[in-house]
């Protein structure tokens, strides 16, 4: 994990024995290649099994694609500037929880509430972590218990079915258009939108240059404790995000509910080409990362291999995938 | 990403759509089917459980092959390794094969059961879940597709087996009890059951009580820090399954306390724990029959898909209920030493119903 | 006569396009000391990195003592007998300096794998005293000052030799960052490693590669344009050969320098500043359109009152006004909506950020106002800028790491001189390591800024930068101001040595 | 002329504030998580009644074992820069392969002393594969383990088979609780491998050059340290490590268990980073470790002596956590610090 790095004392820059790369515009294939992943792995999985390609399979896959998808997006704002946060699958189980319990006073406001209530937990740990100048491994692995042990108090530690107000958010699984629920349409809608910021708006490119050398970006005037904190700010959000999704699917909220999804929602990112380092990713590539992890996870089943096998193929596959897609060229240094 | 890469990606899903529409017309044509007449021909069996690691789900798994190789029809067994999404990944692209699925499943978490029935409804396909379901959602609310959800009493399990330790130290004494995953209903009705079995009487005191979350190594460095705060205060120690009674043991071992401190575990009746007892290491556990439990949940869904098992008449208690269960002890445990044959498993659940132990409570 | 310790043949070398070794011959004969100029681009850093066996010849030929080698790796490079100390440090902080100076070619001081303290150090010890460092072996690298590893640096590649081949010692702008007494010790070194072998001596100092160098080649757009005899030499000489032109008057563009209205209210006023253990009492005022040269050895304090001043250092006592309001900076964002600009010596760990582009490093400070920039928009802001300082390549879409220091710190610099709003430019040392006609256009630059009525704080590479830029200059010591030059446009201008008597 | 500048007598440099950090800060880093750990031994020694005392020492002690011997594999890997997830699936392969080749009651293999090797040979042939997909093939490690974790679980699920294999080696079985010369076994291994890691770190070519990779990997390379081969030992020990990590837990269970190493990824990664290794590499070491593994036995033993309510103690335990190492770390903060 490279993931995370600490330095009061900035070394010198190295001297590079890396050839003086093409300019980054120079293989366009290589951005491609995360999409070709998905599009052999999708092909390879039909071919033992010709059902997954009918739209009533692959809209499943893209349906357990969401929270992967939502966590993944804000573990990216987190991995940008260089962090990674640990507990956004619990922060995601916490929401089912609340969900769950507001919905049936408060209907749709539980939603509103819920959410400003995770962006607030995520700054919270992005403050910590910005101002307390700490590795944000270690904060956000101690959010990561804190908050686990405050769904569990607020559970009852048991899950908890919405059957009242469930009509707020069943239309995200229920409803939709041609069969594409419309918790997809409004994601893949989130992930344009994420991008449009990030390349249209003057400032959207700052997670990036936080990640890239945050020291300069201080000097240049750049609140990067700000960024820093907003990161996980989103993270949070998304977190809350991508646990409505969870709650509108499984129709409950349940205390350690998307804690399985944390890995995942990291390897979303990494497959789809983020730099666990920092600076470089964006969110076309965590929509690819979380296709391509998905059908990972399900696909060796859905293609009938041993059970007992499976775990093998997935390992394999998943060194195989990042072998194949990750973008060298722009990482001198692989960690 | 960059102009060209959104370009092949909308030629990607172009492409994957304009495949599936001539692949789908054959699907089931879904929702609410009464019990109905499907040929053997039609159906494949399923039978899905979180590992094979776990020797419940194993023999779980032997039972429903054991049931599907007798009337000849395919079994696939899903294993999810504890994850949710997976299991309801690899069920979809079942049903999607266009069988009648009957499914016989162990869902990961409580908060799973309502996804999995209504996929298994929409496809047309018939379900029995065990274990779990959310308190206030019943296969009579869904429809005749979710056939049953069985379940064992938990409290009944922790109830006896915490009698039988309390016996076994003779009445008094101090006991520690070792819960697993503390989000979870079934270890929490059984540490219902203990706490039951303790209040109504004075001899034995609850000293500490632990989640070790079902693992062994947990209970194990748990009941080893316990017995160095409590010394010769604790006497007995009561853990939800075998594996935590087993690593409990192994502390109690290593402590050089073995046959002093009783140990009784309240569910699973492993061959290790199995083990334990006819060593005299443990005085008790429970069993569910395992095989039964895998080839039972299999048997309701076959009998409900011919029509041999009319699903809408059936009274609620038919719907939702406990399994008869047994109690295992130095008495006999020789009994459960060796695993049933295929005959006798199918023999047991020829009348899926039969061991029927009465409405949920 | 024995061969030449070093000969390269012919030697080209190619980076997709671009040629960036065309046709280079140099010979370099046993005992001498040969001095390599040209400006950045030129192709001096592929050439020594080639010597380092960084990059390998697509054409010609490298003989040491006559015969063809192959560098090809680092390590094989060092076994050759070449020693390379680079212009950007390559000491390891987080180890000990011994280890650091022995780094891969521990020699008996491993034995079954494992470090002979006492051996590893005295060996160490013995590469120190070679280059008169004083510097304990067993200290951690990170604690020295930044001389100080540079002296280590040499030490290395001296160290690094193997008995039996005279060595050959490469060292690219060694000068650059070391104080007065450090270059002479470096001189005696020079002169002492030729004795026993060759240095090859790399400077934008023309100066001192005539005082060190007894054969001097110079380099431009890849090709050997020149090649003298110390003695025969003039820096004019060299210069020409290097630029291509004659220098033009007034290196310093000092024509252009205006004495400032006294009357104006200052931009910057400090007043009584003061960190404990760091500085105290600083007071000085920048009037609109001046320059203020502060000068001092390390530990004066002064780049410390200039990083407090952008909010990057806390202070504890004194003021701070820019425009007449007071300003009371936390952060240096702080500073920047105010108005002050800071052009950090570090620029690859705070002046720029790598892997961005050259135009988002333009547009970092003002990205641009309104919700949406096109990022066609920011190009041609960008590219504007390019064309204006002339930082080539033009492409403001290329990695900025990949583009040389002088034309990073332009690109650094168009960031904070494209605001309107900019009041107070702060410079430390902003030609440290660029090429002299890059710095002749910094120099044009700043006296552009200063008839836009900004002030500019200098923290100067050189006493004679800061005396030829400045207005005013102010000399520190020991956190102290020990001597003022005011308004040396009119009263002349001080000499180097007075402000050396004020700063030793 | 006028064109150069002709004094250059001096070259101003002043570079601390960049370059030249404070000596006292660095000590302060390093001794912060240790104060940590006795403020927390002492707060509990005064709070929670059965804490401080001799059989309750020796228990976190035990407890510490296993996780020191893989954290120490842990601190190698990230010295370097990089990390190893595969913990987990190495330890489950190692322990079922140990226990199907020792005697057990699923084949009639014996090999006695050779299981236990070939088992930690496993491991370390794990970390093989890490280091050279990582070296050669340039995969981030992150991803390498991340795979590899999951082969070592599915390796250990087709070697269980369906029936959980036990352990009937007698010698081995004895491990379990056993002493050699009055100290448990688990407690001897952990202490040689923590000792031995120390050695490694401090005196040996392998550990020096580990911290010059993680120290800057290009400076390293030009040096002329073969990165990749150094590497590739490094992960190869760390898998060796998790083996015997793996071997130790199934002995003391007694059996194999495919989830016999659950939990300690999360454990000792945390333990590494909490002890103050950088995870970027280069600065820290085994004894940070120590600290780090001990802080962590050290609270969950105390939180659970203190008979606190167990959703209390969850929280509890995340929160000291996040005040242990801001607290540590406040002393050194500065405006331009940069922390990831």
């Amino acid at each position: 994990m490279s993931t995370v790095a600490t330095t009061s004392t900035p070394t010198r820059e190295p001297i590079s024995s890396s050839k003086p790369a093409t300019p980054r515009t120079a293989r366009p294939w290589r951005q491609l290649l995360p999409l070709g992943i998905l599009v052999a792995l999708v092909l390879a999985v039909s071919l033992a099994e010709p059902a997954f390609l009918r739209t009533n399979s692959l809209t499943v896959v893209a349906n357990q694609a969401i929270p992967i998808l939502l966590l993944g997006l804000g573990q990216m704002f987190v991995v940008l500037v260089g962090g990674i946060d640990l507990s956004s699958a619990a922060l995601a189980s916490l929401t089912t929880v609340l969900v769950a319990t507001w919905l049936p006073g408060m209907g749709g406001a539980a939603l509103v509430l819920t959410l400003v209530a995770l962006t607030v937990v995520g700054l919270i740990t992005g403050a910590l972590v910005a101002w307390g100048q700490v590795p944000s491994f270690v904060i956000s692995l101690g959010a990561l218990g804190f908050w686990g042990a405050v769904s569990l108090v607020v559970s009852g530690s048991t899950t908890i079915y919405v059957s009242q107000g469930y009509g707020s958010i069943s239309w995200l699984t229920n409803m939709g258009i041609a069969g594409v629920s419309s918790a997809i349409i409004l994601s893949v809608a989130l992930v344009a939108v994420i991008w449009a910021v990030m390349r249209y708006t003057p400032r959207g490119n700052v997670f990036h240059v936080v990640g890239l050398n945050e020291r300069a970006a201080l000097m240049a005037g750049v609140r990067a404790r700000w960024v820093k904190t907003a990161a996980f700010g989103l993270s949070g959000l998304f977190a809350g995000l991508a646990g409505i999704v969870l709650t509108a699917q499984q129709q409950s909220g349940a205390p350690q509910l998307g804690d399985a999804l944390l890995l995942p929602a990291i390897a979303a990112a990494v497959v789809g080409g983020c730099a666990i380092t920092g600076g470089i990713g964006g969110p076309w590539r965590v929509l690819v990362g979380a296709l391509v992890v998905t059908v990972l996870r399900v696909g060796g089943a859905v293609a009938g291999i041993d059970p007992n096998y499976q775990q093998i193929i997935y390992g394999a596959v998943v060194i195989l995938a990042v072998a194949l897609t990750i973008d060298r060229t722009r990482l001198s240094i692989i960690k | 990403m960059s102009g060209l890469g959104r370009r092949f990606a909308a030629l990607a899903v172009a492409a994957v759509a304009t495949m599936s529409l001539g692949a789908c017309s054959s699907t089931n044509s879904g929702g609410g089917t009464a019990s109905g007449q499907v040929s053997d021909d039609d159906m494949i069996m399923v039978s899905a459980v979180r590992s094979l690691t776990n020797p419940y789900e194993a023999a779980w798994v032997e039972g429903s092959q054991a049931y599907a190789d007798s009337l000849g029809i395919d079994l696939q067994t899903i294993v999810y390794n504890g994850d949710s999404q997976s299991a309801l990944s690899q069920l979809q692209s079942v049903l999607a094969g266009g069988k009648t699925v009957l499914l016989n499943i162990n869902p990961n978490t409580t908060a799973d059961t309502p996804a999995i029935v209504n996929a298994v409804r929409a496809a047309g396909g018939y379900v029995v879940t065990q274990w779990s379901k959310p308190e206030d959602i019943n296969p009579w609310d869904v429809g005749d597709n979710w056939v049953a959800y069985v379940t064992y009493n938990g409290q009944e399990e922790g109830y006896d087996t915490t009698q039988t330790l309390i016996d076994s130290m003779g009445g008094s004494g101090g006991v520690i009890a070792l819960q697993g995953l503390l989000a979870n209903d079934i270890s929490q009705s059984r540490f219902a059951g203990f706490e039951q079995a303790l209040g109504e009487q004075s001899g034995v005191t609850l000293l500490d009580q632990q989640p070790a979350d079902f693992d062994r190594n947990k209970a194990y460095t748990t009941t080893q820090t316990l017995l160095n705060q409590y010394g010769d205060q604790v006497t007995g120690i009561w853990a939800a399954t075998d594996s935590m009674a087993l690593g409990a043991l192994q502390a109690v071992t290593e402590a050089g306390r073995a046959g002093q401190v009783k140990i009784a575990s309240a569910a699973d009746a492993t061959p290790e724990g199995l083990q334990a007892i006819q060593d005299g290491n443990m005085v008790a556990t429970y069993t569910t029959d395992p095989y039964y439990n895998g080839a039972m949940g299999l048997a309701l869904c076959y009998q409900a898909a011919t029509g041999a098992l009319d699903v809408g008449s059936l009274p609620h208690e038919d719907r939702a209920f406990y399994v008869s269960q047994t109690l295992i002890t130095a008495d006999n445990v020789a009994d459960y030493a060796t695993p049933p044959t295929a005959e006798q498993i199918v023999d047991s659940v020829q009348d899926p119903l039969g061991r029927n132990d009465g409405a949920l409570s | 006569m024995t061969a030449p310790l070093l000969e390269l043949r012919n030697v080209t070398k190619r980076f997709g396009a671009t040629t960036a070794l065309d046709d280079v011959s140099i010979t370099v004969h046993q005992h001498e000391v040969v001095g390599l100029i040209g400006e950045n681009g030129a192709g001096k850093s592929t050439l020594l990195k080639m010597l380092a066996g960084l990059h390998r010849p697509d054409g010609g030929q490298v003989l040491l003592s006559g015969d063809p080698v192959d560098l090809g790796s680092p390590a094989r490079a060092a076994r050759l007998g070449i020693g390379v100390v680079h212009q950007e440090q390559s000491l390891l902080p987080n180890l000990r300096v011994a280890e650091n100076l022995l780094l891969g070619h521990e020699g008996d001081a491993l034995r079954a794998g494992f470090f002979r303290r006492k051996r590893l150090e005295a060996a160490a010890a013995e590469a120190l005293a070679t280059v008169e460092s004083k510097v304990s072996p067993a200290s951690l690298t990170e604690d020295l000052t930044f001389a100080e590893r540079q002296m280590v640096e040499v030490a290395r590649a001296v160290a690094s030799r193997r008995p039996g081949r005279p060595p050959l010692v490469v060292l690219d702008e060694p000068t650059s960052v070391l104080e007065a007494e450090d270059v002479a010790v470096l001189k005696r070194q020079v002169m002492a490693l030729r004795e026993v072998g060759s240095v090859i001596f790399v400077s934008h100092r023309l100066d001192e590669v005539l005082d060190f160098s007894d054969r001097v080649y110079v380099l431009r757009d890849g090709k050997v344009v020149g090649e003298r005899t110390s003695q025969d030499a003039t820096e004019a000489d060299l210069f020409r050969m290097m630029i291509g032109r004659d220098s033009s008057a007034g290196f310093y563009d000092e024509g252009r320098q205006r004495p400032a209205d006294p009357d104006a209210v200052p931009v910057l006023s400090v007043k009584d500043l003061s960190r404990r253990g760091q500085y105290s009492g600083v007071s000085f005022d920048i009037r609109p359109g001046e320059v203020l040269g502060l000068v001092g050895v390390i530990g004066s304090g002064r780049e410390q009152v200039s990083r407090a001043i952008f909010g990057a250092e806390p202070h504890d006592e004194g003021s701070i006004v820019l425009d007449g309001q007071p300003l009371r900076l936390r952060t240096p964002a702080a500073a920047v909506r105010s108005g002050i600009a800071y052009v950090p010596a570090e620029r690859r760990v705070e002046g720029m950020v790598g892997g961005a582009t050259v135009a988002e490093n333009i547009a970092l400070v003002h990205p641009g106002r309104g919700p949406v920039v096109l990022p066609a928009r920011r190009r041609v802001v960008a590219q504007e800028w390019a064309e204006r300082l002339d930082i080539r390549p033009r492409d403001t879409a290329a990695d900025m790491a990949r583009l040389s220091g002088g034309n990073q710190q332009k690109a650094a610099l168009a960031r904070w001189v494209l605001a309107d709003d900019l009041r107070l430019l702060i410079l430390d040392h902003p030609t440290r390591g660029l090429d002299i006609g890059a710095k002749e256009d910094l120099y044009k630059l700043f006296r552009d800024l200063c008839e836009r009525g900004i002030g500019i704080l200098l923290l100067a590479d050189t006493l004679d930068e800061a005396i030829g830029m400045s207005h005013s200059v102010i000399v520190m010591k020991d956190g102290q101001v020990t001597a003022r030059f005011e308004n040396t446009a009119v009263d002349g201008k001080p000499q180097p040595i007075q402000l050396l008597e004020k700063m030793m | 002329m006028s064109a150069t500048p002709v004094h250059d007598v001096a070259t101003l440099e002043q570079q601390s504030t960049v370059s030249r950090p404070k000596n006292n800060r660095r000590l302060l880093l390093s001794a912060g998580p240790a104060v940590a750990l006795v403020v927390l031994a002492v707060a509990f020694a005064v709070l929670t009644p059965g804490f401080a005392t001799v059989n309750n020492a020796r228990a976190i002690v035990e407890q510490a074992s296993i996780p020191l011997v893989l954290a120490m594999g842990s601190t190698l890997v990230v010295l370097l820069g990089s990390v190893d997830l595969s913990v987990e699936g190495v330890m489950a392969a190692c322990g079922l392969t140990f226990v199907l080749l020792a005697s057990n009651n699923r084949n009639d293999n014996d090999l006695g002393w050779l299981a236990f090797v070939i088992a930690i040979g496993v491991g370390a042939v794990f970390g093989v594969v890490n280091g050279l997909i990582h070296t050669r093939i340039r995969v981030p490690s992150f991803m390498v383990t991340l795979g590899t974790w999951f082969i070592g679980l599915g390796m250990a699920t087709v070697l269980f088979g369906t029936t959980t294999p036990q352990l009937q080696d007698q010698t081995f079985r004895a491990w379990a609780g056993g002493r050699w010369l009055g100290v448990p076994v688990v407690i001897v291994f952990a202490a040689l491998v923590t000792v031995g890691a120390f050695v490694v770190c401090r005196y040996s070519k392998l550990g020096r050059y580990t911290y010059a990779i993680g120290g800057d990997e290009a400076v390293s390379r030009v040096a002329g340290i073969p990165v990749n081969r150094f590497k590739v030992i490094v992960f190869c020990l760390a898998g060796a490590l998790s083996g015997l990590g793996g071997v130790l837990a199934t002995i003391r269970l007694g059996v194999g268990d495919v989830s016999v190493g659950s939990g300690q990824l999360f454990l000792t990664l945390s333990a590494v980073v909490l002890g103050g290794t950088l995870l970027s590499g280069g600065r820290g070491g085994p004894l940070h470790t120590l600290v780090g593994v001990l802080i962590l036995v050290v609270l969950g033993n105390g939180l659970l002596l203190s008979g606190a309510n167990p959703y209390v103690q969850q929280a509890a335990q995340g929160l000291v956590i996040v005040i242990a190492v801001i607290a540590t770390g406040w002393p050194v903060r500065d405006r331009l610090r940069v922390v990831k």
